[in-house]
């Protein structure tokens, strides 16, 4: 107990932590502090390429487990499955509708790439290997989810979802799916020798590119949960912080059952535990505009993001490390 | 010089409904619009800005079409259409043109 | 289809002025505005532009508003006492809208 | 408020002719003018997008001007003999002024 | 010839070529997938800054080679020559107008910087070194090609193009030439010692950032050709891949003419062979609004970009290694 | 004084002012080289976010110094006359109107935060160390010249100045401050460990970054200067050269009278040399909208920080050096 302690607070002092509660600080003390919208957008593709390329570059030199496809199979699972949980969940405990409830639930099925980067930096600080495939594992966890909460609707809902043409492929094409995907593909097929000649660019100055993005990170949820404190009703909150335990548990379950490294382990809960950001917010608004986005993006930027980055993922690594003794 | 009457429409719609409204727009006929980008707003769904966006979810950009004066009525279908369910505003004034011949 | 009379106020208004305008707009009853990006301009007081600009005291921007004609003055008179003492534009033109609840 | 007749000309035009546009512009006396970044569009020349460019030759821009209206002749021919060979629209709006003085 | 094949395929699985090849791909998969403009320009004025510092630097290193000006010299007759083949080429082969033909010819004149940048890191990878001062010779090929084109239109063309004063100087002094040229300058000046300092920023990291970039050129690239298909008749798309191979011959000519080293030659091969797609056409855009852009831009951007950079490149190098068996 | 001279010409001579005067010369030139906003702002955050960290991480280091108090007391106390200061000077020199003269008078109290870090570069290539908390007095200076210039307008003026509720704290937390400072004790806190983790990207490559970010500064000072040459006049020009050495001698004595190390001492001249072109413009638009911004502009980026990046800071360093022998 006393070693998680330190644990967690040895992570709360991380340089990351910081710079993402300096970004929630000056948000909320109305600070004019900004990154220009392109820079965090370099920042976000910078993030995704780095760390798709390193994921294959080390599928590359400890070639593929015999895990892969069951990995990527669970990913899939877990992220149909968990907006169905998430779902229930909410209309036992909050009185959100059916719409702004599946809305918020697609949400939690799918992942947060930044939140899995994180872990990643805490694994790494605590010397943990993992599997190199995680990554491909979380691009194929982004989009089954807004399938399943689209589903909900059209099972529970009046409000028509509107699963025109298109919207799928957009879903699957992301940008950020493309990038994650096409660079762990490269980064696969150009192994140690690519990783050589990129390395100084994506290994050396990820931690501090890292540290910018969270603060970014920081003051777009700190604004956003300053704006949309009223929505946060404590029911919602609760949700906040009870989905990715539950999340997590389940992604134990999976990777135990896999028998993925505990470093693995501690990644699958990760993705289960993070709410999407990026990919699911865009496709409900296309899908369903009736729902309303300052619930799902204040419950997944402001709420679910900073507990698993403060106190999520030093839990799951805990629970890890005394289940496996790693 | 000579100048010809002509609409000018223009609608703020989220950036995520972009391709949607202009694909409905040519195919209502529409010869050419342009893209004006949004930096933030205020409406009935809250305050929004761009400033260290990463999401796509929450920007929305500016479509400004000049069409002649008989094509608005269909012009406006198409426009709503789209943005019926959505948020955005749409707003038609009268202007006038020079090479009336492109619109 | 059904449109309604509307104003379309533009003010374009140094960007260290835009909480203080937008703030008086929303007190003065305004229901929304959209808030354009402005690359340079001339005036008066000479030329500028954005390009590498680093200090926050150079760039313009836009605010554009919508609204029912009889809330016209009201809105006029919070603008102008944001814009009286600054540099910037304010200009006023008749528009219709689709959705007139909204304004 | 006491407000003014105005023009409001509004041209799109290519990011590489600006310069010689407002040039052209400030030379047939107008005293001031904006200029909108603009994110793409379409036209009888297709379809572009700012989106990862790094030509120049690319973009295009939207310059606002505000004049009198006796002034309007004289600032269409200067946009025009710019604009004549390149493509780009032009489109004029009745507006009202605040701080007629200015224009 | 296995050899060269080898090579040939060891540059196309190079992380440079993949990542412009996902470009490609995923902007002929409509993906959404998307560099802000700014930061592509900011990595454009990297690669510019970088390029230029470390030829200067190189140049201060080694001292000038008496074939320093004859090498410019050499730069400026190929910029102004090449586009009167071109046109010459064009006119044959193709049904194209005057007005577009000389557009496109003076693309061809002169040079694109990032073609010329991933010569230089192949060359880089196969250990082979050249003259630094080749980056000077980019320089002064950017240019003299527009006016070739707008006196070939003045010449045969009956749309006058516009040589109005003020377009000299801005041709002269755009942008990437300044930048190009001011860094090589003070890479010469300040030396090995300036070289120091900023090293960490511009060596190392700079294949990495290569890649980003490259990935852009491809969402570019593609995005281009998948709108302008239309114009891409047979005989253009094979003007663009034969004019490469042409005026590579030209640069290998004056090259071996001239004395250069085996890198110089390979280098000043890809200049000939390369096309502009920054800044000739802004320049036609102003003098010649006539010429269709799609055209030149979909062939100097869609094809020829390509070619050189999955085929030619490899093709030049393995050319001078059979003839100097460097 | 033929050190001195060396010192200079070697202090010309770096990548860093070379690329501010390559800025300068090809903004006269009316080249189109321009960097994106976006970009200038990010390079902007860079500068702050590791300079901020490295001054953090140094406390952390050799621990706060009993003079740490007094260095941020002295800081504040120049930051609130040296405005007067100017203003005297001012009204002595030049024709300027009591709010042009208070105007400007508010930028030389407050600091260049990028003259700053030019100086630190100076310091740190001469190998001259310097108290780490010297970021800290930097953040404290930027604010209290504006209150003293609208200080001087209540006393000395007509026009009211418009200190209405919401300005100082706008002042007090705008983006820049909060970064700083945010950095720098985000640095104190996590230390070497956290230093060691981003040093990758705020240390090495630190100079090359800034000599982009001097580029910008260059084009960005010599397009204002251009256009603004008419507002210069001679009595003004010599206000911009003549007020930094006053102020470094201020600087001087507070830095002698506190016992700082002579790198120490060399900064706290430069930072009182130096005038604001971030912070103080921003919040004379707002408080002061009648005072004419070319004035303050072209004085504090046209002439004072050019001053100060090729003259101003060797000069500093070598009167320290003559007094302290360091
Ligand atoms: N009256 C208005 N005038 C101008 N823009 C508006 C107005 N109302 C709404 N908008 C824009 O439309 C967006 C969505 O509005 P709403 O649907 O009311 O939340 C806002 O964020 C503004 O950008
Ligand atoms: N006549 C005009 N038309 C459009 N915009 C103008 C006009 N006059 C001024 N502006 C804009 O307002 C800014 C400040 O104008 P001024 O106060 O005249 O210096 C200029 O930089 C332009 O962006
Ligand atoms: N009807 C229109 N309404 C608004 N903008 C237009 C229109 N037609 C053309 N444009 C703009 O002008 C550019 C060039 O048009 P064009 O010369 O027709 O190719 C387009 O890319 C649009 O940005
Ligand atoms: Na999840
Ligand atoms: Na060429
Ligand atoms: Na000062």
């Amino acid at each position: 107990m006393s070693d998680m302690l330190a644990l967690a607070v040895g992570n709360l002092l991380s340089p990351i932590i910081l710079f993402f509660v300096l970004g929630f600080a000056a948000a909320f003390a109305r600070s004019d502090l900004s990154i220009p919208e392109a820079v965090a957008k370099g920042l976000s593709l910078y993030l995704l390429f780095a760390i798709g390329f390193k994921g294959g570059a080390s599928v590359a030199a400890h070639g593929i487990d015999a895990t892969l496809l069951l990995s990527l199979g669970a990913g899939i699972v877990l992220s149909f499955a968990m907006p169905i949980i998430a779902f229930g969940l909410l209309r036992l405990m909050s009185g959100l509708s059916v719409t702004d409830a599946a809305a918020v639930a697609g949400h939690y099925g799918s992942i947060s790439i930044v939140t899995f980067v994180a872990a990643s930096s805490v694994l790494q600080g605590a010397g943990i290997a993992s599997e190199g495939y995680m990554v491909a594992v979380a691009a194929v966890m982004e989009a089954p989810a807004i399938l399943s909460a689209l589903w909900i609707i059209a099972r529970f809902g009046q409000s028509s979802a509107k699963m025109e043409s298109g919207l799928i492929r957009e879903i699957l094409l992301n940008g950020s799916i493309v990038l994650l995907v096409g660079s762990f593909l490269i980064g696969w097929i150009t192994g140690d020798e690519g990783l050589d000649m990129i390395a100084p660019f994506i290994v050396a100055p990820f931690q501090g590119v890292l540290c910018l993005f969270l603060l970014d990170m920081g003051l777009v949820a700190g604004r956003g949960l300053r704006e949309a404190r009223s929505v946060l009703r404590p029911a919602l909150f609760l949700f906040g912080v009870l989905m990715p335990p539950i999340g997590a548990t389940l992604g134990l379950g999976f990777g135990l059952l896999l028998g993925l490294s505990p470093g693995g382990v501690v990644l699958l809960m990760t993705l289960a535990a993070s709410a999407s950001y990026i990919a699911v917010p865009a496709a409900m608004r296309v899908a369903l505009p009736e729902a309303n986005p300052s619930i799902y993006l204040t419950l997944s930027l402001g709420v679910t993001f900073p507990f698993n980055l403060t106190l999520g993922i030093p839990l799951y690594l805990a629970v890890v490390r005394a289940l496996t003794g790693a | 010089m000579q100048t010809h009457q002509a609409k000018r429409v223009e609608i703020t719609i989220e950036a995520v409904m972009e391709n949607r409204l202009t694909k409905a727009l040519l195919d209502a006929g529409v010869t050419g619009f342009t893209i004006l980008p949004v930096l933030g707003g205020s409406g009935r769904s809250g305050h929004w800005s761009r400033e260290g966006q990463v999401t796509r979810a929450g920007g929305m950009v500016s479509v400004i079409c000049i069409i002649r004066p008989d094509r608005l009525d269909s012009l406006l279908e198409a426009a709503f259409s789209v943005v019926d369910r959505h948020i955005g505003v749409v707003s038609v004034v009268d202007c006038e043109v020079l090479r009336a011949e492109r619109f």
